[in-house]
Parts: C-alpha cells; structure tokens; sequence
C-alpha cells in the first residue's frame, strides 16, 4: 500500500454512461488485484473532502498503468472527468481483499451490473489467463448505454439489457436463470454492481447451492480500517469493515437484509 | 528549542497527536508513515463493554467537512488491553486512551481497569454521550456535570486527566472552568458540531441515526475561535482541534492559545499529513524566535505593525 | 400547487428569499437576475441612528465558507425610508426588515418608525448584537430575554415579526419556544456561528474585531439540523437558512421542517442563483406530487423503502 | 454588467512571478476600461468559496478577449493556474470604476508595483492612444523576476529594482523623485500596487502638488457594493466600498493612516 501522487495517462468516455481513466502504477506500489480498490484524491480543495474508494479494471505490469471505470456521479468523478492526460491525481492503494476468496476457481460466472464491470472483467481476464473456464454477465439499461465491445475483448461475455433493446431482454439474474443448469453447475459466481443486484445474484447462489463473491460497496471516509464508518452486518452478528475485511465477501456470510 | 508539551504529570514530548476516531489504534497507520513522530496518540473511544456501534450509514460528506455517528463503536477495555496496548506500547509515542460511558462509574472503571498499565500515558474523556443517569442530556452541556465526573475520575487516577468540550454549547468557556475545577489536568478543544444531511431524492436523512458529528476544515474557525475563548479562561492546558489539516492550520491552534493540537478528519484524506506537522512547527518557531511552546500564548495581536 | 407561504397575518408568494447582509438593499442585483422571482427580500439590517461598522478587515475566507464582521454599518432607519424603500416598493416581491438595536427600545423604534408604511410587508429581527442594558450578553442567548423583546415589539406591530435565531446555544429549540410565547410569528434558523481566523504569518487575528459570524455552505449542515430540532419544537414557521446554493440544499430545509428559505453568502458567488430556486422547488413538488409547502413537513424518514 | 462562464484562451508564465490569462469577453459584456475589474470563480467546489477580484489588464475588441496578469498567491490563483485554453472559468464584470476619473489627462505618469503592472500597462496604452504623454514606472525585487519586456512595447517603461540589479536602483517612488521636475509638472500620476506603494506615491504627489489617482485593495465578498466588507476610511470620515465607489481613487479624498 502506498500513497502517490500520480499522471493521468488517459482518461475518456467508453459509453454514455461510463469513463475509462488510466494512470501510472509503479510495480513498487504494489501489484493490483482484481477486486482491490485505491482511494482516489482530487487535490487542491477541500471540497470535496474525502477521497473516493474506486475498484481497478486493470493492470498492466509492463507499461505500468492501471486502469479504472468509472460513472460521473457528484463532484468528485466531476472533476476526475476533467483530468487531462499529465495532469494528476493521487491514489492510495491497493486496498482490500481480492476476489477468489477461497483460491482460484476452476470455473466461474462473473456477472456485473453498471460500473461494476470494471472489476469484473478485470476478474474473468485474470482467470481466463490462469486457464480457468469464465463467462462473463453483464447488465445494462438499454442498448446506447452499452459501452465499446473491445472492453471484453477475448472473453464469452453475455449482455443483458432491462429494456431487450439488444441481447437477453432482463437483468443479469434472470439470465442466470435462463442458463442451462449444466452451463452453472459447480461454477464459482462472481459478482459486483448495485446491492439489490447483490442481493439477487446472492439468493439465485443459494437456491442452486453455489458459492458466490460479491463485492460490496458501503460510503468510506478512510478506506484504511480505522473510522468504522463502512461497515456491513454479517449473518453471525458481527459488524464487519468493507474497506479492509471485504470489499469482497463470500455472499454467505453477510447479513441480507 | 523545547517542543515538548507539560500537561499534569506528564510530558508530551512533541505538541502533535492523532485524534481519537480517526486513527484506529494505530496500527493501520504504521504502513503509511512513522508513528514515532507523534507527540501522541489519542485511541477510538474505549467503553467498558464492547460497542457495534450504529446502523449504516454512519458518515457523510458535507461542503469541507463530513458527518460521523459511528456511535463509539469499540473493542471494549479488555479486548483493547489484550489485543491494542502490546502494539501501542511499542511506540516512541504517548497513548491516550479516549473514555466514554453512559453513567459516572462507567467512565471511572474504564480508567480504573487501564490505569495500572504503565504505558497508556493518560486519558482524554469524551463527555458527548448521552449521561443515562441524568434523563440522556449529554455530559458534557452542563458545567456542573463536567466538574462532577471529573472530579470522581480525578479520585481514581493520578495520570494526565484531559476533558474533552463539546462546541455544542453556549458558552464554552463555562464548560472548560468546570473541568478546571473537577481536577482535569488539560481540556480538549473541540468535538464535533451536531449536523444534519437530507437526501431529498430518498427524502430521507442519509445518517441513519439522523444527526452526525460534523468535522474537517468546515469547522477550523469555530475550533480556533473556542480555543481562544477558553484559553483565556482557565489557566490549565489547552489541546486544539478541529480541521487541522497543515502546519499552518496548527499553529492559528497555537497561537490562539493551544498547547497542543490534534490531527483528526485529514487523517483520512492524507493519512502521514500528521507526522511533517512537528517539523512544521519547529521550523516556524525557529524562524520567528520562540523558544518553547509556552511562548506561543503572548504572540497574538501584539499588533507590531500598527 | 401552491408555493405560497403564510406567515402570521401575511402570505410570501413563494419560500425563497434572499438573506439580510447579503443582498444589500435589492438595487445591485436588478441588473443580473429577475427580483421579482424571489418570495422575499430581507433587508441589511436597520437600526435607528446609521452606523459606521467595524474597521477592516472584515471578511475573510475559510474552507466553504466565510467570516464577516460587517459590524451592521448601515444607513439608519431615516435614511433607509428615502433612499432604499422606494426601489423596494417597486417590487413584486416582500420587503422584510431586519432590525436591530442595542436596547429593547432601540427595535421597538424602528418597528414603530416603518409600521405605516404599506410596502415594508414584515421584520426579521436580529438578536446577535449585544444588550447594553443586560451587560453586553447577546439578546440571543437568552430564552426569557427573547420572549421578553418578542412581547414588546409585538406590543408595536401586527404585521408578521419574525426572530432570527442564533446557533451560538446548547438549545436552540429553547430559545424558538422564547420567540414563540413572546407572540413571534416565524424563527429564522439560523444566523452566523462565532469563528476566528488568525494569520500565522503576521501573528494576528485576520478579522480587525478578531472574531467574525462563519456563514456559507460549511455550515449548512447545522442549519438543516437546527431546523429539524426546531421545527418539531414550536408551531409556528421556520425559515430555514444557512449554506444554501442550490435547489437541492433549499429542499432539505423544506423536508428538515422550514416552510421558507433564504439564500445568504452564495447570492457573493453566484449573484443569480436565488432567482431559480423558487422554480426548482415546484419542479420538485411537481414529481413528487407535493401540493403545498405545508407537505413538505411530513416526508421525512417516513422510509416507505425501508 | 454580466455573469458568464467563458472559454480561456491562453495561460501562460510571463516571469518567475506572474502569469498572463486570456478568455473570450464579448463585446456586449460591457467594454472593460483600465482599471475596472472581474470576479472570477473557479467551478466545481465550494473551496475556494467566494470569488476573486481582478484587475483586466487588456481588452482586444477584435478578438473579443480580455486578459489579466496576476500572480499564484493561494488556491483560487493555484487552480487558476492550471487552468488550461479551452477549460472555462465565470466571470463577472465589468465592476468598479476606471483611471482618468477627472477626464482623460494630458500627461501621465503610471506607476506599477507588482501585479499592479497589469492594469497600469492597460490605463497607458489606453492614454497612448488617445494621444496624451505617458510615462511607466515599473518596480521589480529583483532582475529575474522582470517579465518579457514585450509586454510594454510601444511605452516608455522605466524599470526599477529594489536591489538594483537593472535599471534604477530603488523603488518607484525612489525613482520618480530622481526625475527632473519638469518632467513631472503638471502630470497625473496613477498608481497601482501594494498599499504601502501606494501611500508613498500619494505623499509623494502631495509634497509635489500632483493630482494622484491609486487603485486599492481590499478583501472582497462580493464585488457588487452589497457585503460592506471591502470598505476603506476617506479624509472625511465616510467609508466608502472599494468595489463600486473605487477601485480607483483620487488619493487626496483617501484617509492614509
Ligand atoms: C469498494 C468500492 C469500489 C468502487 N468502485 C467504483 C468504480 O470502480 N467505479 C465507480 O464509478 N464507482 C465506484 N465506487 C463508487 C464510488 O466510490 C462513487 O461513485 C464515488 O464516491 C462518487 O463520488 P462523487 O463525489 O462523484 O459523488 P458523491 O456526490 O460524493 O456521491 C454520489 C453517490 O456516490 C456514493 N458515494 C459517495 N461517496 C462515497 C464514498 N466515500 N464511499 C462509497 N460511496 C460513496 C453515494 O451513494 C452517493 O450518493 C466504488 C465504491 C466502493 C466502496
Ligand atoms: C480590485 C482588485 C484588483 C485586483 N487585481 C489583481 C490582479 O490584476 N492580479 C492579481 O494577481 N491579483 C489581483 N488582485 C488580488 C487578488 O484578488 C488576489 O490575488 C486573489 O484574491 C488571491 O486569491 P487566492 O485564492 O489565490 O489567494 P488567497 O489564499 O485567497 O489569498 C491570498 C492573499 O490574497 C488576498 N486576497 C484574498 N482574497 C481576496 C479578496 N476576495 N479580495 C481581495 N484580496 C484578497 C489576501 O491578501 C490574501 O492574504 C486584485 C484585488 C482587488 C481588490
Ligand atoms: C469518524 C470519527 C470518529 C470519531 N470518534 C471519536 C471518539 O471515539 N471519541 C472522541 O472523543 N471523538 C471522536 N471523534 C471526534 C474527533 O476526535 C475530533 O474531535 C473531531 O473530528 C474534530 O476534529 P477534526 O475536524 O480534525 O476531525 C470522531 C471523529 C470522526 C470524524
Ligand atoms: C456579509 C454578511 C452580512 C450579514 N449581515 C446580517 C445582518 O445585517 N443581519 C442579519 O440578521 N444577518 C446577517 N448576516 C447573516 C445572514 O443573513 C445569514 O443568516 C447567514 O449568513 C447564514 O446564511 P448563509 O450561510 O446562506 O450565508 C450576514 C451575513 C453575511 C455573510
Ligand atoms: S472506510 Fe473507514 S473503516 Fe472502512
Ligand atoms: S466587496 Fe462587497 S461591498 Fe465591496
């Protein structure tokens, strides 16, 4: 983990919807893994005043530069959105647990809802390198939001548009539904995006007896474990941190609510 | 040039803490800076039993400042005994462990329990929790209260007493002279300021517990402002704070009358901004003359160029 | 729908006014937005005799938000009736005095220089100035005292009077229920906090007065929880002021408890901003099926997703 | 008088010291003249919070672009500075009053310290156009932080060094009272700088009889007459605001403490 000041290498529109921002990463700070977040500061202000929690979409050792998708929201991905290549930002990273909780999967589903896509594809890459079998999942509101295909480049991806304006017509889950139960059979989910979609993907695991890993996303004001401000129940009672216990939880632990 | 703080028994030996609630026990930091150059370490508020604290969500951001009603979630005193104090008391640092409770002997027997173990330095006592004895008005809004308990915390131990004031009062200072006259050793300066964010889509407050504590730069002039009004009216120590982001922001805390300051929101925004802050005061006070901190007090509005 | 609001035995044609101080006496802004949009105009405040203020500097910066210590410099109560009525009687929109005083009579005088005048639709009254006759403590700070002021102007007019409250109190609610039994019609909530900002390279307070009332979005947060707590304290209106740029902010007051809300330190930054906020407000009443203002007091936290 | 957000065209470093902006001003803005000033406000956060008040230092009427010189002293002028052509900034204005407040004088002698450079360089050209005789006096700490002398091209410039290192040894003042008195018989002085310049120049066109017209600061809130924060003390007594009754004053009116 380390804290820097760093150079936007590029930052641009994918989609409607969604930013793409690149920015120098020293192997020195620390190898990003998928699921792992940094913290993100817009500096010269105080407002806004915390930085963001924001998870990587990709790493690449070679140029150095990791990569982070993103959705204009309130005033801090404002002024991200406004940075331009050489201008900088700084980054405190990489935080929190990773996905394969429990080693990696043979085979794995990995299904994103909105800007949950990032991590995701960051995901399957890193599996389907390893030689595991992934699908990818990934739900959209409508056609014009979906973002450039080159995205999830190499990898079996299935889109899902709520309004069937192009591929399966519902959401990620009712396409999960919609699978051959072969396709799910001993398959690890893997699954980042808005809680209700969480919750879905988590009760769709359940009902077939899959494990399933979701990445949770609570409001941070430290990311580092000490203000207790980002805390999630677990089924046994304990209030846990998203920054440093998760943001990757075995579904079947937390509380849902 | 002497950068060390006297407050009761004790000795400080730089003026620059981390507050408590933003700082964990420490630990976290340790990857992100070195701990040594703190003058001390203010703990997350310790209680006697274990808290969980408030349901989600606890924080919110607001114009330079945030919102918290974490609701002192802690460890407890044991479990900060077994599993905090051995990292703690391998620092070059003093820990000053932060005390809440709900009724007078809560607070008494957290202190009571900690106060044989020779490294926890002192205590800073939050007094902005609901006294449950008194019908839930909040320990620290009336000066006879502050003056009970800590005069009953003043019989149990002989280590730094600190009062830790809440802003959320009419007059402060009253409040200081009442921790003055109950023993305290130092009274703190300041804690946060009630606030209220309303999410106007949900039409709901977005702190569950609908108000929080309002902290960060948002709140610096009203820290320094209180600072000021009551180091002129008690002749114990003084420790400022309230949106201490820089040197700069540290020594208006010094100059307004401080001893010592606090680093407590920034530490999320730039978590080693802390430990450049001693230096920072250092070479100020070389700069300018001062010999010791004490001296900061006179410098105010001597008005040398009018 | 209807954006009207009655306050005592007058109606606002809308909740969105802008904040006394700040917006001068209407003329400066008639050149950069439409002042016949706004539900009020509260003047700078008035006093008998005109009055110089306080020396400079008098304002200053701090993080989202600013200190003034204008020292209520305005022209005099006389000089008020020729020079700045006439434009504001011209308006479509009400004038609303702010008063002030060093003594009780002091307000009462200027309520009863302005009374007969048509166009002068009602009095803000601000308490934040020290009582000559009660050893300098702020008319504010004091419940009885409040009520006691409340009484005797109402004694001198029938038009609606309301008092601007100061958040410098343990318990604001307290000082609302004062205004209320004294025969107020509405509270504003809230004035300036008290802050300091001291100049570390000059060794001096940046504020010639040292200290100055902390306004703008930094505050905001005390504003909108103040008005929660006072809202539920009393029966009679609430304006809600304090950080208020936009529609959003405006509309967490309306859902907090206010039944109007004036817009203070941001008419400095973006002169223009209070004319579309009376808009964004029935935009918002629109969508979310809220008839009158007076609905906005049930929706909060009612949690139909919860 | 408008309020609008505009494009800037043109951010640069002049010297070690100052910076030179140029953005888009309309016609129908309002034509700035010398002197008069802006408020500019930095989007996107409220820290900084209020704006900032700055004195044009050109206006080209073809290009329809305004300029200013000014110099990074805290966060607004940090983030101004790295405001890049093309990015927006607001700005209010014209405000205030100009130079020449008596009529359009025969022979001046305009007098910069610092920053004050930019609206002096404006208020001469201005004069030079119109005919009349103009003389800059411009002072500098040292050498280095003398900015391209283009910037004066076409005026006669006398440039002063606080440490002597070009030019003439001393300050402005220094420098005016070294100057044959015929040169200054009769001239109106105009002078823009730091207060103690200021107060200088003032007694100095008192001992010699010359009318001197200075451009003050004072902290701002508003810029439009309705805070009363920016007032300063006149000979009679009156307070007066700097942003609608000045900026610019004729100095003998002023109460010089
Ligand atoms: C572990 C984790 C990973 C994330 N990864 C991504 C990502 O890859 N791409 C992406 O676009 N977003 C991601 N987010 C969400 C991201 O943090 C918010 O979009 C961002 O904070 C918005 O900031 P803002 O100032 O633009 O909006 P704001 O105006 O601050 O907030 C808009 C909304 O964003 C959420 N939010 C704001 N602040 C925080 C905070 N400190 N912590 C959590 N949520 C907050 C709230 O729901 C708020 O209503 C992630 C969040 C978490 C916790
Ligand atoms: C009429 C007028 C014309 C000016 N023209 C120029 C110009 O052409 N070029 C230039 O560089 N500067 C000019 N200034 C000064 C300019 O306003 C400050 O440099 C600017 O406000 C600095 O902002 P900041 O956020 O960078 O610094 P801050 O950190 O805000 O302040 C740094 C210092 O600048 C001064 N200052 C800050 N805010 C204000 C304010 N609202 N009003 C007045 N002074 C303030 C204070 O002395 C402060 O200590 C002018 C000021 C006035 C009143
Ligand atoms: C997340 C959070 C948790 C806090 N917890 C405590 C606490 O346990 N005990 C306490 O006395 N103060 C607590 N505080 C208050 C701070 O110690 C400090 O008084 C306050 O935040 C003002 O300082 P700042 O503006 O530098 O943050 C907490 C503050 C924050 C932001
Ligand atoms: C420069 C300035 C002058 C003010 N003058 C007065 C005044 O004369 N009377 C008064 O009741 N309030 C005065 N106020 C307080 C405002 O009306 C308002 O209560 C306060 O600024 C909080 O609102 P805001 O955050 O929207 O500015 C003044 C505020 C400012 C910034
Ligand atoms: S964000 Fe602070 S503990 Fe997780
Ligand atoms: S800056 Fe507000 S009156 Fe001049």
């Amino acid at each position: 983990m380390q804290d820097q000041t760093v150079r936007v290498t590029a930052n641009r529109a994918i989609s409607p919807d969604f930013l793409e921002v690149e920015f120098e990463w020293r192997r020195d700070f620390g190898l990003p893994a998928p699921g792992q977040f940094f913290e993100l500061r817009i500096t010269e202000t105080t407002a806004p005043l915390l930085r963001r929690p924001y998870a990587f979409s990709g790493y690449d050792p070679d140029r150095q530069v990791a990569a982070m998708v993103y959705q204009v929201r309130g005033q801090s991905t404002q002024m991200l959105a406004r940075r331009e290549p050489g201008q900088t930002v700084r980054v405190l990273g990489p935080l929190g647990n990773a996905f394969g909780l429990d080693g990696r999967p043979e085979k794995v589903v990995a299904v994103a809802g909105g800007v949950g896509l990032g991590p995701i594809l960051f995901a399957a890459r890193d599996i389907a390198a390893a030689g595991s079998a992934v699908r990818v999942v990934a739900g959209f509101r409508t056609r014009d939001l979906i973002p450039d295909r080159g995205l999830w480049h190499g990898l079996e991806t299935a889109v899902c548009t709520d309004d069937g304006s192009e591929g399966f017509a519902g959401n990620v889950v009712d396409h999960l539904r919609s699978l051959p139960a072969a396709d799910l059979d001993g398959a690890r989910l893997l699954a980042c995006g808005p809680m209700p979609m969480l919750a879905a993907t988590h009760r769709f695991a359940q009902e077939r007896g899959l494990v399933c890993e979701v990445s949770v996303e609570e409001m941070m004001a430290c990311g580092l474990g000490v203000c207790v401000g980002c805390v999630v129940e677990r089924a046994d009672g304990e209030m846990v941190r998203v920054c440093t216990d998760g943001p990757i939880f075995d579904s079947g632990v937390l509380a849902w609510t | 040039m002497d950068l060390s703080v006297r407050i009761g028994k004790g000795v400080l030996k730089n003026p620059v803490g981390v507050a408590s609630g933003t700082f964990g026990y420490g630990q976290e930091f340790a990857q992100v800076m070195d701990l040594d150059k703190l003058g001390a370490i203010y703990t997350k508020a310790i209680s006697m039993e274990p808290r969980r604290g408030n349901p989600t969500p606890r924080i919110v951001e607001t114009p330079s400042g945030m919102l918290n009603s974490i609701g002192l979630a802690n460890v407890g005193v044991e479990k900060f005994v077994t599993d905090k104090i051995p990292f703690l008391a391998g620092l070059d640092t003093a820990t000053v462990v932060n005390v809440v409770g709900t009724t007078m002997d809560d607070y008494c027997n957290v202190i009571k329990r900690l106060d044989d173990i020779d490294t926890v330095w002192g205590y800073e006592i939050n007094l902005s929790c609901p006294n449950v004895e008194a019908g839930g008005i909040q320990f620290g809004t009336d000066a006879a209260m502050i003056e009970e308990i800590t005069t009953r915390m003043r019989g149990v131990t002989e280590k730094p007493l600190m009062v830790k004031l809440s802003p959320n009062v009419t007059d402060i200072a009253e409040m200081a002279r009442g921790a003055e006259r109950g023993g305290a050793d130092a009274v703190t300066c300041i804690n946060t300021l009630v606030g209220m964010v309303i999410d106007t889509a949900r039409q709901q407050t977005v702190i569950a517990r609908k108000t929080g504590g309002l902290s960060g730069p948002a709140i610096r002039p009203i820290g320094v402002r209180m600072t000021h009004e009551v180091s002129r009216a008690i002749s114990i120590p003084v420790v400022g704070i309230g949106g201490i982001t820089n040197t700069d922001d540290a020594l208006q805390y010094l100059l307004a009358g401080a001893k010592a300051v606090q680093v407590g929101t920034w530490n999320f925004v730039e978590p080693a901004a802390s430990q450049d802050i001693a230096a920072g005061i250092a070479d100020y006070m070389a700069r300018h003359g001062i010999a010791r901190i004490d001296d900061f007090a006179a410098l105010l509005d001597r008005r040398k160029d009018g």
